[in-house]
């Protein structure tokens, strides 16, 4: 294993609270408790976690509309999480932000974006910043399939390219945008070969596969740290919920998800994984589910009793002074 | 015949029936059929809301589901229509501008007059725009006071169900081009629409209730919330002529002016932010054209000046509704110099 | 110690000293530098119009140049700013907004407010605007008033050297994005100009001219016509107060708003197209919080409504001159109900 | 040769009169007779020249700011061209729009653009209108090097693929972009190797010989007649002056044009190639040559005399109606 054990447990932490995370949501938007547009991370845990075990603190990502699971993965305060996206001023962005702008850039998590295509400039600019300032800091942009259209995210690949940029690509390819296929979308055999046409290295793994995802990012993200230049990494993934909540995916194919949580699930191929290498006990991961639960449960908790953003609230934050 | 309808149906039919009627007309946008090359079912959504559901099944490739690239399908769009075609593109929120601005700013709106009048450009861009759903702050705006900024553009905000279809078929017609704001709120509205095709002028003011004391104009959505308003004052003896004026660009100016010369006292309410928006132009409007008649200061019910907040609590604020609406024309209704 | 200079070279200088008095500034853009990759002089351009020229040798890479690539390189502004250095990123001409415009409306914009007061982006996008020089229809607007609408964005529009230093200076240290527009005929224009760093506040109005008939209100180079329409008239006994906002968001209300409490009589001046401008919000602002001062109705000096003409003939018919505005004056100084 | 002699005397006529016009109007320019941006083809007219010999009337294509040379070659007439960089009445535009927006879409040229990379999406546009009526149309966007890294680019590559469009995109390196080396702002090793990640052919070609063109924009456009969809040719091309009129071109290596004009001129090639095949006697083409001089002069003294636009023409052709 390429990890520790206690790396390990952390993997299996986050990718087991973005889960839990994810299905109460699912939950708690059915009972109509939770409003908006909310799009669900589970089925790619693995992606988010593998990723963010290459980085630090002060490395930063930029996310999605999808970005409950780079949050947590990212170390985003899971209650604060909750709590924004219940829409009460404990959470992370007092409630003004909600599940589409979760951000927290103190943990170098520089937001959820509501628009598609939005993140990847921006990841040049952090890029940029930890260039400029000579840390050794990277930036990593996640990308959709349906995003890895979008010329922004282009530009940026090729931006990040002359610019010899700190910065990695990650396209989280589960094979839809909304309901059209990347079959469809992308007009190339392969979203990871596009890289080549921007003079960066491209990789394309099984992002059920936190291991392999684990690998190829930290390739990637080293050698952005050692001054190589920028990379990019496809992961293949599969998302479990529909695009947002309330989506009834006539679209996908009959029994795809049943297929795909009974083989292909991210949580069953680690916990199988770690414990068949003897490295992790059953018991250990069991533990941490249960510390899981309990933290989802407290979160869901104390985001109902918090208290919802008022008037006073309106107008602050528009900008420093006036 | 009218029936009782939605105004996403009405919108839907608009389309239905002019493709029928026009074989140059085409439809293309994100997920506007819905499964395209996956496993399950086309025309699966029809739009994130089903608006242009059932219209695959019977155009097929007239209607076409794009990647999320929206300034090449926007300038697809606008290059189709200079090239003889009549699409209607859908951009799915209006928030989305930003990434394909160019194709409408630089491209659409000025053939016409840079090419010295020798180029049309027939296309509509249907956009959803609008708070409400706790959406928040990219995908609830409400900028059509940008298009309305941009010489060249025609800007339609229909209010309800008759006028969504009679503008958009006048606008599918219409041989500029146009971007027509539908409320995400008002989907759901019903109201009496003809099964015929039908057009509506562009450039003429609804006036939705007659009344003598105050004006008020207000755009989409906010033409509901100040009918509510105009009710409750009523029965306090303050009589509203609320006036719609259906689209922004053209404006009706004259239906304004003549309202306002009669009653002296004006309230406008407008959704988008309030700098250099829709409430300003129509003000600045009547401070020049009818400040003879002027009684009382031109008093604007906006958002405040901030991005659209997320939280329900705040959202509910931010938007205008009929108390503040009242607030506002009590005010003018009570002005004396 | 005040020196004479040209705007350019202000602007100039004023990128130079913050550069040199803060290692977190950089600076980025197309040609902003000019060789890069070339077999010839690097340095070569500094900008179309040679702004930025001597910037690159004396500070090496924190000045880059960029692909032709608005959104990524507007956006990694955006980012950096985000992640802690104060970027200046040089939006050639602002008619390109079109094709970057999510980046600065959906980005820089809301993030102090979207997530919750917790971010801070101290981005300085400048950029050149308006009409005069025969660039046409997508090189000679004055999109000032969109980002105005846009919550979250500062705007400046400095109409002089003096002011151009000072106001660009204080866009670099503040910490929300700013957009500078300057005016691409002024670049030549000369003034005094001290030779230290200093900063204006935003949001301070500039009286430039006193004068107690009637108020005029203008912007950028608007400001210098408006300046001689007022020598004109004054030569007949019309005294002109002449107001230059200076920033436009903030705008200074109160100044305005004194302005015309005195003289009753207002003229707003505004190179941009006249639907939901500058010109109409000023004039909605005073329509509603001057109102009982008013003695004449608020007139405005813009340009018509369609795109920039090319013909030199038809661009000085377009862009307001000092005419127009002494007849505009002439009118409300005129006027009695 | 591929070409039969009056198709070789008409290219010859094409080069010939772009290289004379752009001259004259270098000169004029200088004079101050002409205003504004003035982007001039010089140099470059064995790509316009070739690609469009490929295509009739009724084809389409959307041009750039440099956009002479295009034009002409696709047939919009010269006097108007010349009277609309003038400013007059008599002006393809009316003198509306300038240099830099020439457009005349009776002969299917859809525009010069003054915004970097705001073709390709249009001719997208041109493709699918062609695609939907059934006509055996094609549409050709013209890009410089500098645009080929605009994400309005990419997209439309993607989404010519993605509809299968009869669509060609052309872009003609000419090695920078104003001041900027394509070596710098082109993060790949070739401009048409990017292609690939579209999923469509590519081809690069001396676009200094007019019959590589001809033949590489051949192929691409008679695949896309045939419904095989979207290619890309790169022209790799040289600019004579400089980016625009005023452009003191300290960027450029020293003798570098001289050496160009000296050595890899294209009118030049083409006349050795028609002649020493014997195809074509000096004769006809010095005759050309003197019809073109004619052409030009006669073109600038109509337009110096033309009228000016005036008040009645500065509010028309906004809208139809209104
Ligand atoms: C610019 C823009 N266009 C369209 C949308 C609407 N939209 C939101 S998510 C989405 C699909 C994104 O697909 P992908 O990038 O594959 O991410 P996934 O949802 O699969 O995680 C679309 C079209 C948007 N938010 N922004
Ligand atoms: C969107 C946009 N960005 C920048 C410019 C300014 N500009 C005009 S031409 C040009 C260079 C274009 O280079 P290239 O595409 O190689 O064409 P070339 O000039 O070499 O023919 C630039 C940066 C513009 N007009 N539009
Ligand atoms: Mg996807
Ligand atoms: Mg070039």
């Amino acid at each position: 294993m390429p990890l520790d054990r206690e790396e390990l447990l952390h993997a299996y932490r986050v990718m087991k609270t973005i889960r839990v995370f994810e299905e109460r949501v699912h939950d708690e938007f059915a009972t109509g408790e939770i409003e908006g547009f909310v799009h669900l991370y589970a089925g790619e845990e693995a992606s988010a976690a593998g990723v963010m075990a290459n980085l630090t603190r002060d490395d930063r990502i930029a996310s999605t509309h999808r970005g409950h699971g780079h949050c947590i993965a990212k170390g985003v305060d899971v209650r604060g999480m909750m709590a924004e996206i219940y829409g009460r001023t404990t959470g992370v962005c007092h409630g003004k932000g909600g599940s589409m702008h979760i951000a927290d850039l103190d943990e170098g998590m520089m937001g959820a974006n509501g628009i598609v295509g939005g993140g990847p400039p921006l990841i040049c600019g952090a890029a940029l910043a930890a260039k400029v300032k000579g840390t050794r800091n990277v930036g990593v942009a996640f990308v959709g399939d349906g995003a890895s259209n979008q010329g922004t995210t282009f530009e940026s690949l090729n931006l990040a390219t002359v610019w010899n940029l700190p910065a990695v690509f990650v396209a989280e390819n589960n094979g839809y945008a909304e309901a059209t296929s990347s079959r469809y979308s992308v007009g190339a055999d392969s979203i990871a070969d596009r890289a080549a046409g921007f003079g960066m290295p491209s990789v394309s793994v099984d992002g059920h596969d936190f291991f392999a995802v684990y690998e190829a990012a930290g390739e990637a993200i080293s050698r952005a740290r050692d001054g190589g230049g920028p990379s990019f990494v496809e992961c293949r993934v599969n998302r479990y919920f529909g695009h947002f909540e309330g989506d009834a995916q006539t679209y996908r194919g009959p029994n795809e998800v049943e297929d795909l949580r009974a083989n292909r699930d991210c949580i069953d191929l680690f916990r199988v994984a770690v414990t068949t290498s003897g490295d992790i006990a059953q018991a250990d991961l069991d533990g941490i589910d249960s510390d899981v639960d309990t933290l989802i449960d407290s979160a869901v908790d104390e985001a109902r009793s918090a208290p919802r953003p008022g008037a006073n609230d309106l107008l602050t934050d528009v900008y420093v002074s006036y | 015949m009218a029936r009782t309808i939605t105004y996403q149906q009405a919108i839907n039919e608009a389309l239905d029936q002019e493709m029928g009627n026009d074989p140059s007309v085409i439809l293309m946008g994100e997920d506007i059929v819905g499964g395209s090359g996956a496993d399950g079912e086309m025309d699966a959504w029809g739009g994130p809301l089903g608006i242009t559901k059932g219209l695959y099944p019977k155009y097929g490739d007239r209607v076409m589901d794009t990647p999320i690239t929206e300034s090449a399908f926007i300038g697809a769009a606008v290059g189709a229509a200079a090239s003889g075609l009549r699409p209607v593109a859908e951009l799915m929120f209006s928030d989305f501008m930003g990434v394909c601005f160019d194709q409408i700013y630089n491209q659409a709106a000025k053939f016409r007059y840079m090419f010295g009048g020798k180029a049309e450009t027939p296309v509509v861009i249907r956009t959803m725009y609008g708070a409400g759903i706790r959406a928040a702050a990219q995908h609830s705006q409400s900028p059509y006071s940008i298009f309305t900024h941009v010489p060249g553009l025609k800007v339609v905000v229909p209010s309800n169900p008759y006028d969504a279809k009679g503008l958009l078929i006048q606008a599918i017609r219409d041989n500029d081009p146009v971007i027509c704001f539908e409320h995400k709120s008002l989907y759901q509205t019903e109201g009496e629409v003809p099964e015929e095709l039908y057009t509506l002028p562009f450039g003429e003011a609804n006036v939705v209730r007659e009344g003598g004391d105050v004006t008020i104009i207000a755009l989409g959505l906010m033409v509901h919330r100040s009918l509510e308003a105009a009710e409750t004052l009523a029965a306090d003896g303050i009589e509203c002529e609320v006036i719609d004026p259906r689209t922004t660009s053209p404006l009706d100016d004259e239906t304004i002016l003549e309202s306002v010369e009669s009653t002296g006292r004006v309230v406008i309410v407008d959704e988008a932010s309030p700098r250099c928006s829709m409430a300003t132009d129509i003000s600045a409007l009547i401070a020049r054209d009818a400040f003879g008649s002027l009684e009382a200061p031109i008093q604007m019910v906006t958002p405040p000046h901030t991005p659209v907040p997320f939280a329900g609590s705040l959202e509910d604020l931010y938007v205008p509704d009929a108390t503040k609406i009242e607030t506002a024309v009590r005010q003018v209704a009570g002005y004396s110099r």
